[in-house]
C-alpha cells in the first residue's frame, strides 16, 4: 500500500508564526505579582493552560501563561498574549468575541487590525477537534480577568 | 525496518467483512489505527442488530406474546455465547451492563457496600480512568482505602510493591486492568490472582482491552471478577458484561433498582430477583445484546490463535518500523504485550502528530487516553497511540511509519 | 359497536416503514399492542444505525481523526434533537443513560444524596417500579422518608391527598409519572408542578409512556427533570435521556465515574467535567444516540398533533368496542387518557387470556406491568394490558375485541 | 381486517382437566397445621403461589396450596397434590424431575403410569413463557419438603 501523505495543505493550519511561536513562545512565563490567573483544562485531551495577568490601572500591563499543550495551543496563548497586551477589559473582551468567530467560521466580518496577529490562527476553523486548542487559553485569559476583578 | 511476514490470517477477507474499512478520509483510504478505542464493526454485527428489528422484537422478560418469548431468547443467549467465550462456570453468572465503566461502578457500589471502613482497594498506576475514579468515589464515600501498586518503567506491574501492598492482609479488593490501553502491557492475572487470593483478598480483572487480543479463560485465571465491554469485541455499543462468581454475586446488594430486577415489590417492602436479573434494572440493550452474541461468534469463528497470532505480528512489526523513525520513543516496553503501540515524537506534540496523520488518512488516538496518572508517572502529558485490530495490515502499519518520518520534516 | 372514524394520519403509509409489521405470528398477521412495553422501529432508525457502523463510526470526545470527530458530532447533535424535542432551554441539560431506569437511578444516587434526613420523596399509586424501587433504597440509604400519594378508584392522582402530602413542606422531590403505563392516565403535570414548587419541592415526570404520544414542553409545565426512554420512543434499545435545570443539574455529584465524566484525574483528587459530560461514565450508547435522533425526526415528522389525534381515535374505538364484550372490566377511567387500555376478563386469568389472543396473532401483554403496588390498589392480580403507536389501526382493535369474544366462549 | 381466531388447537394446551381444575381446584386451601411451606414467585408476570405439606411418618399425608395465577399454574398446582399425596420425599422428588423433563420436551421415556394423572399438562412444552407456569407450585413445593425436614 502507498499513500502519499504531502502536507503542503497543512501549511493552512501550521502557518510559519504558529510553528515559531509553538517553538518558542514569548510570553510562556509565570508572572508574579499578578492581579489575576485562571487554569484552562481540556480532559478529553489533556491540555492545560494557565494564564496569569497583571493590570495597570485600568489595562493590562502583561500576560503570561504556563501551557502543556500542542503547537495550536502553545501559539494561540502566546499571540493572545500579545494582542491583549495594553488593552482594557472591554477591549479584551471584544477581541475575545471576535477570536471566537474567527476560528469557528474562518472569517470575521467585524475584525479591524488589531486582530491582524491573530489572524494566522484561522486556519483552525477547518479542524474542529482543535478549535479547543486554539480557544482554551482565552477561555483561561476571561476567567484570570474576572479574578483580577475585571471580568 | 524487518521483513513483512505473511499474515497468519486471511486479512483481506476479513476486511471486506467490515464496510467501513473501504472508506475514504480526506481523500486517502482510511488507515484505522484507533480500535482501542472502540473497533470496527463486521457485517454479521450490524445485520444481526438491524434483522432483529425488521424481523423479531419486543421487550424481554415480560410478555407472553411470540415475539417477545423469541426476543427474549435471542437476548438471553447471549449469556451462553459471554460464559463460553470466557469459560465461566455458570451463564447466569454473566450481567449485563451498558460499558466496562458501568460494570465496573456496579462492583464498586455493590460490592463496595460490603466492605467495612479499614479495608482496601488495590489498583495499579496503570488503569484506565473507569478502574481508578468509581474506587475513588468509593473511598471517599465510604473510607475505604485506596492503594496504587506501582508500574517499572518498563510498564510492567512493580512485583515487589504489589506483594507488599498485599501484605497487612488488609485489601478486599485488587482491581487491575488485564491488558493496559496505553502500554499495551499484559498483567500476569493468574499470578495476581493467586497472591491475591494468599493475602484474603477477592481480584477483579478489567479485560477491555485483552478480551479483544487474546482468549481469555476465568476458570483458569482463577479470578473472581472479569469485565468487559462490547463495543471494543467487534461489538455495539451500549453493552458490557460483568462476570461474577456466583457466590459472590448472590450476597451483592442490587445497584439500581426498577423493573425486572425485583422479587416483588410493595411500599414497605422490596425482594430482589435472583442473579443475574438482581443487577440488571429496566429494559436491557435488547438489541445490542443480541450484536454482541453475533461479534463473539464472529471472533471464535476467525479464531483467538489467529487473532493472536496476526496481531503480534503486527506489533512486532509495528515497533520494528516506529524504530526507525528519528527522535521516536516508543511509551511502554512490557515483555507481554498487545497490539497497542504509544509514543512521543521530538518536536511535535501528540495531537500535531494525530493532526497530519490523519490529513493523511490515518487514524490515531493521542491524548491521555484516560490514564491521566499513569501519564504521570511516565513523565508525559500525551502520547499518540497506534492499536490494531483484527483487520489491520502490515501495509497499514508501513504507511503509519512512512507518514511519521513526514510528519518529522514537517515539525523540524 | 362505533363507527369506525377516518384515521388522521396515514397509517398505512406509516405501517410500511416499519418492515417488522408484515411478519405472522402463527400463521397469523402480526397485531402488534404491546407498543407500551416497547415500540417498533422505523427503516429510517435501523437505516440509522447501521449506516453508522458502515460508514462512519468511531469513539467519541477522543479522537482527533475524522471519524471520531464525525461520529462525536453526530452523537452530540442528539442532544439538539431531544431539547429541541421537550423544548429545553439548552442543550447541554441533555443527560444520555441507557434508559429511563437508569435515568431516575441516576437522579435517586445524585440528586437523593444531597437531600437531608427528615426530607421526604413523594411519590404515587401508580408508579411503576423503576419509580418505586430507586426511591426506596435511597430510603433505606439514607433515611429519606417516602411517602405516597394516592389514586381515585377513577385511577387519577387524588388531588386532595397529594397536596395534603406536601402540606408540612418536608418534600424535597415530587416524582411521578406523566403516563400511567397500566392504566393510561395523563396527569395533570403543570398543576402537579406548581403545587411542588408552592410546597418547596422539585418535581421530576416520568415520561417514559407520556412522551409517546403527545408533545412534551418542560418549560409550559415548570419541570424541574423529566425522563424518557428511546426503545418506547421508535428509538434504539439501549439509550435514555434525563433532562434537569441546568442549576439543578450543576450542583449534583456524579453518579458514575469513569473516562469521558472527569475535569483531571490523580489519585488524591480527581475533578469533574461539566454537565452534562460528568454524568455519562464511559464510552456511551453512540450508535444508540444517532439512533435515537433519527427516531425524534420521524416522530417530529409525523407530528405530535398527528399522533395525539390517532391515539384518541383508537383509544375511543378500543374503550366502545371492549365495553360490548361480556365480563370484560376495563381497568381505570381516568378522564385524560392516553393510548393504553388495561383489563381483566372473568373466569379467565390475564396469562390466559394472552396467550389464546397470542394465538390469533395479537400481541398484548398481561401481568402486573412493573407496578406491582397498584395492582394491590387496584385490587386484580393482574391485567392484560392493549397498548397502541402510532402505526395501530382500527381494524387491528377489531382483531383484538373480536379475539377476546372467542377467548370468552372457549374458558366459558 | 379479518383475522379468525380458531382454537381448536388450543385444546392440547388446555386440556378439559386442565380447565375443570383451574376453575375448581380440589386442594387449594390453607392447609393447617402443617410440617413444610414455600412460596413460588413469578416476578415477571406476577404469579404466586404457597404450598403447606403435612407428613405422616415418612410419607406426604396432604398438600394444599394458595395460588394467585392463571389455569395452569391452578391446575399443575392441583395435579401436583393429588400426585404427591401417599409418596415419599424420594418418589416425590423423582416425580417432579420428570414433570420437569415431560413439560420441557414433550416427552417422559421413563414415565411410568404414577405420571398419568400429571400427562394432560404435556402441551405446555409447546409454550414457553408458560413453563414456569406449571413448574412453579413444584418449586414451592420442593422447599416445603426442605422445610419439613425432608429435603
Ligand atoms: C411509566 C414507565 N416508567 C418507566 C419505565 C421503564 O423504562 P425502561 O425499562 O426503558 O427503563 C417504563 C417502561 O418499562 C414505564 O412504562
Ligand atoms: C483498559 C480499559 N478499561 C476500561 C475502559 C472503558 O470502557 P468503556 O468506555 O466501554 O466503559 C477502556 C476503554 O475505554 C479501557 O481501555
Amino acid at each position: 500500500m502507498s499513500q502519499a501523505a504531502s502536507f503542503d495543505d497543512m501549511r493552512d493550519l501550521y502557518q510559519e508564526v504558529i510553528m515559531a511561536r509553538g517553538r518558542h513562545p514569548q510570553h510562556q512565563l509565570r508572572l508574579d505579582p499578578y492581579d489575576g490567573a485562571a487554569k484552562g483544562d481540556n480532559p478529553m485531551c489533556g491540555d492545560r493552560v494557565e494564564v496569569r495577568i497583571r493590570m495597570a490601572g485600568d489595562t493590562i500591563a502583561e500576560a503570561g501563561f504556563e501551557a502543556r499543550g500542542c503547537a495550536i495551543s502553545v501559539a494561540s496563548a502566546d499571540l493572545m498574549a500579545d494582542a491583549i497586551t495594553g488593552r482594557t477589559p472591554t477591549e479584551v473582551r471584544t477581541l475575545a468575541e471576535r477570536f471566537r468567530v474567527m476560528v469557528h467560521t474562518g472569517a470575521c466580518p467585524d475584525c479591524g487590525p488589531e486582530m491582524d496577529p491573530l489572524r494566522p490562527l484561522v486556519g483552525v476553523h477547518e479542524f474542529k477537534s482543535r478549535l479547543k486548542c486554539a480557544t482554551l487559553p482565552w477561555d483561561a485569559m476571561l476567567g484570570a480577568l474576572k479574578e483580577s476583578g475585571h471580568g | 525496518m524487518t521483513m513483512i511476514r505473511p499474515a497468519p490470517l486471511d486479512v483481506e477477507r476479513i476486511r471486506a467483512e467490515f464496510p467501513i474499512l473501504s472508506e475514504t478520509v480526506h481523500g486517502k483510504p482510511l488507515v484505522f489505527l484507533d480500535s482501542a478505542a472502540s473497533s470496527m464493526k463486521p457485517t454479521a454485527v450490524i445485520d444481526a442488530m438491524a434483522d432483529t428489528m425488521r424481523k423479531q422484537y419486543a421487550n424481554v422478560h415480560r410478555g407472553l406474546h411470540w415475539m417477545s418469548e423469541r426476543t427474549t431468547d435471542a437476548y438471553e443467549s447471549t449469556r451462553d455465547a459471554v460464559a463460553r467465550l470466557m469459560n465461566a462456570p455458570s451463564r447466569d453468572e454473566i450481567v449485563f451492563a451498558k460499558n466496562s465503566t458501568e460494570a465496573i461502578n456496579l462492583l464498586a457500589h455493590s460490592y463496595g457496600s460490603l466492605m467495612q471502613p479499614g479495608q482496601a482497594v488495590l489498583i495499579t498506576e496503570m488503569e484506565h480512568h473507569a478502574n481508578i475514579v468509581p474506587w475513588q468515589m468509593l473511598r471517599d464515600r465510604a473510607g475505604i482505602e485506596l492503594r496504587i501498586a506501582r508500574i517499572t518503567d518498563a510498564g510492567e506491574l512493580d512485583w515487589a510493591d504489589y506483594e507488599s501492598k498485599l501484605a497487612d492482609g488488609r485489601v478486599a479488593l485488587v482491581a487491575m486492568t488485564h491488558m493496559s490501553n496505553v502500554l499495551g502491557t499484559y498483567t500476569p492475572a493468574a499470578r495476581i490472582a493467586a497472591a491475591a487470593h494468599a493475602a484474603g483478598a477477592k481480584v477483579m480483572f478489567d479485560g477491555s482491552q485483552a478480551i479483544v487480543h487474546r482468549r481469555v479463560d476465568v476458570q483458569a485465571l482463577d479470578a473472581d471478577f472479569y469485565v468487559f465491554t462490547g463495543h471494543k469485541l467487534y461489538g455495539p455499543t451500549g453493552i458490557g458484561v460483568l462476570w461474577g462468581r456466583m457466590a459472590l454475586l448472590d450476597a451483592m446488594p442490587p445497584f439500581m433498582g426498577g423493573g425486572d430486577m425485583i422479587g416483588s415489590v410493595s411500599f414497605e417492602k422490596t425482594t430482589w430477583a435472583r442473579v443475574p436479573h438482581k443487577f440488571e434494572a429496566g429494559t436491557p440493550p435488547i438489541v445490542e445484546a443480541i450484536g454482541l452474541k453475533r461479534a463473539i461468534e464472529w471472533v471464535e469463528a476467525v479464531g483467538y490463535d489467529a487473532i493472536a497470532a496476526h496481531e503480534a505480528a503486527l506489533t512486532e512489526h509495528a515497533l520494528a518500523r516506529l524504530a526507525d523513525v528519528k527522535g521516536l520513543r516508543v511509551i511502554g516496553q512490557a515483555q507481554d504485550r498487545g497490539g497497542v503501540v504509544s509514543f512521543t515524537l521530538d518536536g511535535a506534540h501528540a495531537h500535531d502528530v494525530a493532526t497530519l496523520l490523519d490529513r493523511n488518512g490515518v487514524a490515531v488516538r493521542a491524548g491521555n487516553h484516560c490514564a491521566e496518572p499513569l501519564m504521570r508517572r511516565l513523565g508525559v502529558d500525551s502520547t499518540a497511540r497506534a492499536s490494531f485490530g483484527v483487520y489491520t495490515t502490515l501495509g497499514e502499519i508501513d504507511v503509519l511509519a512512512d507518514t511519521l518520518e513526514r510528519v518529522r520534516e514537517f515539525f523540524a
